[in-house]
């Protein structure tokens, strides 16, 4: 058993010990000085990486693993928590990993002039673990526990401006709604112990009825998932968190924010993939009035997010109403996919829905970074006050355009491919969706070219006189973005080919989920 | 009907919290309607798990002659209850200090005064 | 406080210290663990808190230090999970149960008194757990006592 | 009453209903429908953890990866009080 297969075989508690042990040393390491905490905490990251590239390579080509915590193999009336990674886990980790080092690289120099910088990286650090919990793991009341973990660890990094009173009012709404939805989570959790006496997805999916109970917890699920990866009428808090938190947090913030959407497929396809089929009243199948009660609420959230951005002058709550509808398209395309679960074009909408996963992360993670850039810079945050910043911060301009022109869907970036799978799989199931789509994005492109004429090529302010580039580490990680942005929009195949549809095919295959764990009893 | 009043307890606890978080105004109200959902919660967690006439899963001293799968407590539902308790004493901790934070800012704890100030 | 609190707090705070730490050691054993006993220790202290204001702690016990101990807690705990995975080839394995080093005896199935040396990696968890819930506990409590007392925050 | 108080009024009372009406077909207290889980960790806790107290084998030995997220949650609410009080120094 050589080191490299000890490590293969353990990776994935590896993948969430490793930062859970870097966040409890930080405080200890940051005692040395602020150089030395800022590179323990960038290598802690980088090590994690290499953990979660490890198991992705593993998964992707042996199927999905068990690793069971305490125990060599499964005994009967399953007992134990046990991680079940599959390609669509993975897939999720790969984001939040990579959302995080950018995240980290950011920080260095967007907040050296801050103090509590400890404690800033160990929540950090936390939310990180808590995202790679809820995407790995096999157990409900696991992943519930690593749900409340990304609540209170992001509440208090949303706080982390404690001056500005705004930022308080944004981390109070943020934890009351975390906390109600994670309370009722809790609550359908009781609901499948009372009936099933088992805690595992997999057992539980396999002894699940779809009884009155069961479709009542399935309701609650989808209540507080929903509200917490920000669907149409429980959004609110979003905008206000992203406009009031530091910009390099709200990557971390969305990455937990992706987890719950992970969440959200993994009930729906996975926890209730058997009894998907079965049929409500007047002879509708369940996955039809799942699949157009998501698709209503994602072309509200679409329409919302569009409207409201267009009225917004702070500009980081405008790019929070964007990201609010980039997550109805999310919906939209995962709303479409089940409500034809049988059908071709489901699995296009699934595709295009988990590609617009990684899509949406890069594109609206690169409009804050510039976001942040520019209030780094001019300390301003609403538009009316910033303009002509293109003639001294030439690379936050063209970073902001590649960020512009993917979001809105334009072809040679990576926001074409994964939007245009998802007109064209919805098309086929109601062509008003799409249409509506296509005029979302449409006017996303509108928003910013104002936004672009506002803030960067207007007429230059006395006001910003000492306007400089932004530091070069804040340059660096908009780069990276920038790139996978630019790499994905070519060469989009690539991590169509070799992420995405296992991922997807491991959604769809919830036959196999359950049988590593129920069929290996 | 007499074995479902702990279950109404626990609806009228949740309900009760649900409204204090809904409708009042007053941050703390908000803080303490939270926790009443949370430990209306945690006793429907704590209920699931009672058997009658069951013993504490424990086997010091246990009294003699208890047949011990049969006359004994689930143990798994108090763990969970474990949990949701240290989460209900975090969650409220950071809530606590963030309405501590809010009142010497803007000197009221009352959220439409609050959004008044704050335009 | 007045003086005659402040005597209750110091004839209590002894007594309360002890029960909390019996309820942390015996956690294997009688109901109780490292985050229940915790937290009847921490009552003790707040008791001081009450009894002898914030202002007063807050000179005798430094919060760095106890943030430390709370650091130390948490990396006892998860050192020993990882020592589950060097010696019994799994993360979280009890590696000591059924061992016949400390805490190694299997206790007799059934109906029987309490032996201490038993529960294997358990008591080792009760232990971390409890300093750790010690320590951040009784910091939160501190801070925020501290807090209000004070007139300006930022 | 503006309308936000009627929307909430309603959604108050689609979540009341829903929830009595769904308490009453959980088992009845003292009756707890499988229990093929519990049965099996009381029937293991002596010779598997080596505990005589069920509730500490399950928390610490059978599902102690969820203590170690508890733990993560207690020390990340500290981090947060002390993040958030960082500017009341002695």
């Amino acid at each position: 058993m050589t080191f490299l297969e000890a490590l293969l075989q353990h990776s994935p508690a590896l993948v969430i010990a490793t930062p859970l042990l870097s966040a409890f040393l930080l405080p200890l390491v940051g005692r040395i000085n602020a150089k030395v905490r800022d590179v323990f905490a960038l290598v802690m990251l980088g090590v994690t990486c290499c953990f979660v590239g490890l198991l992705a390579s593993d998964v992707l080509s042996h199927g999905p693993r068990v690793y069971i915590f305490g125990a060599q193999n499964l005994n009967v009336p399953l007992v134990r928590i046990l991680f079940e990674v599959d390609s669509m886990g993975i897939f999720m980790a790969i984001i939040t990993v990579m959302l995080a080092v950018i995240a980290v690289i950011y920080s260095w120099s967007f907040l050296r002039r801050e103090d509590g910088l400890d404690k800033y990286y160990t929540l950090l650090l936390l939310v990180v673990t808590s995202a790679l919990g809820m995407e790995l793991t096999g157990d409900i009341f696991n992943f519930f526990v690593f749900l409340e973990i990304s609540c209170i660890a992001s509440c208090a990094l949303i706080a982390f401006w404690v001056a500005e009173g705004e930022a308080l009012e944004a981390a109070f709404k943020y934890i009351v709604i975390s906390s109600v939805g994670a309370l009722f989570i809790l609550f359908a959790i009781g609901i499948f112990y009372a009936q099933y006496n088992a805690l595992n997805i997999a057992t539980l999916a396999h002894l699940l009825q779809f009884t009155f109970l069961d479709k009542f917890a399935l309701v609650i699920l989808l209540v507080s998932l929903g509200m917490k990866a920000g669907l149409a009428p429980m959004h609110m808090w979003l905008p206000d968190t992203y406009g009031r938190a530091p910009p390099s947090i709200v990557l971390i913030i969305m990455s937990a924010t992706l987890a719950s959407f992970y969440g959200i497929l993994r009930v729906v396809f996975t926890f209730y993939g058997n009894v998907l089929t079965t049929s409500l009243r007047f002879s509708l199948p369940a996955h039809v009035v799942i699949g157009w009660i998501l698709i209503a609420l994602a072309i509200v959230s679409i329409l919302i997010g569009v409207i409201m951005a267009l009225v917004q002058t702070d500009l980081l709550r405008l790019i929070g109403y964007v990201a609010v509808a980039e997550i109805g398209y999310m919906f939209l395309a995962i709303g479409a996919s089940v409500a034809s679960l049988g059908a071709p074009y489901a699995t296009v909408a699934l595709h295009g829905g988990i590609l617009h996963i990684f899509n949406d992360a890069v594109d609206i993670g690169l409009l804050f970074l510039v976001a942040g850039a520019i209030y780094y810079v001019t300390k301003k945050r609403s538009l009316d006050d910033i303009s002509g910043l293109a003639r001294t911060m030439k690379f936050t301009t063209i970073f902001f355009m590649i960020g512009l022109l993917a979001v809105a869907g334009m072809p040679p970036l990576n926001g074409f491919t994964s939007k245009f799978l998802i007109y064209e799989s919805v098309y086929q199931l109601n062509p008003i969706l799409s249409i509506i789509a296509l005029l979302g994005s449409i006017l996303l492109l509108a928003i910013f070219v104002k936004v672009l004429y506002a803030a960067f090529l207007g007429s230059e302010l006395p006001a910003l006189k000492g306007v400089t580039e932004a530091p070069k580490s804040m340059l660096l990680a908009m780069g990276f973005l920038a790139g996978f942005a630019i790499f994905i929009g070519l060469f989009p195949n690539l991590l169509l080919d070799t992420l995405v549809k296992p991922a997807a095919s491991a959604l769809l295959d919830h036959a196999q989920y359950i049988s590593m764990v129920v069929g290996g009893l | 009907m007499i074995e479902y009043i702990p279950f109404i307890a626990v609806v009228a606890m949740i309900l009760i919290g649900l409204y204090a978080v809904m409708f009042r105004r007053n941050l703390i109200k908000i803080v303490i309607g939270i926790s009443i959902i949370e430990s209306g919660v945690n006793l429907f967690l704590i209920i699931l798990g009672y058997r009658d006439g069951g013993v504490a899963p424990i086997f010091t001293s246990l009294p003699p002659g208890t047949k011990y799968p049969e006359e004994m407590v689930l143990p798994v539902p108090q763990a969970l209850t474990l949990t949701s308790i240290v989460i209900g004493v975090a969650v409220l901790a950071l809530m606590l200090s963030l309405v501590m934070h809010i009142y010497r800012k803007y000197g009221t704890l009352d959220v439409q005064k609050i959004r008044r100030l704050k335009e | 406080m007045t003086k005659i609190v402040k005597t209750t707090a110091n004839i209590l705070f002894p007594f309360t210290m002890i029960f909390g730490l019996y309820v942390i050691a015996h956690g294997h054993l009688t109901p109780g663990g490292g985050f229940q006993g915790g937290a009847i220790v921490v009552s003790g202290c707040a008791l001081l808190l009450v009894a002898y204001g914030s202002s007063w702690v807050f000179d005798r016990i430094k919060d760095k230090r106890l943030a430390a101990f709370e650091s130390l807690g948490a990396i006892g705990f998860i050192t020993i999970a990882f020592l589950g995975l060097v010696f019994s080839a799994v993360f979280f394995g009890n590696f000591l149960a059924g061992s016949e080093t400390i805490f190694g005896t299997t206790p007799a199935t059934g109906s029987t008194l309490s032996d201490f040396n038993t529960g294997g990696v358990l008591p080792l968890m009760n232990f971390a757990v409890g300093v750790k819930v010690i320590a951040g506990l009784f910091v939160i409590v501190l801070v925020m006592a501290y807090a209000s007392s004070i007139k300006e925050l930022s | 009453m503006d309308n936000r108080t009627v929307a909430g009024i309603l959604v108050f009372s689609i979540v009341a209903v829903f929830f009595l009406f769904s308490v009453f077909l959980i088992h009845p207290f003292g009756e707890p429908g499988p229990v093929q889980m519990d049965d099996y960790i009381i029937t293991h806790t002596q010779n598997e953890t080596g505990t005589n107290n069920g509730v500490t084998a399950v928390v610490f030995d059978y599902r102690g990866f969820d203590t170690l997220g508890e733990a993560t949650i207690l020390f990340s609410a500290v981090a947060g009080v002390l993040l958030i009080f960082r500017k009341v120094r002695h």
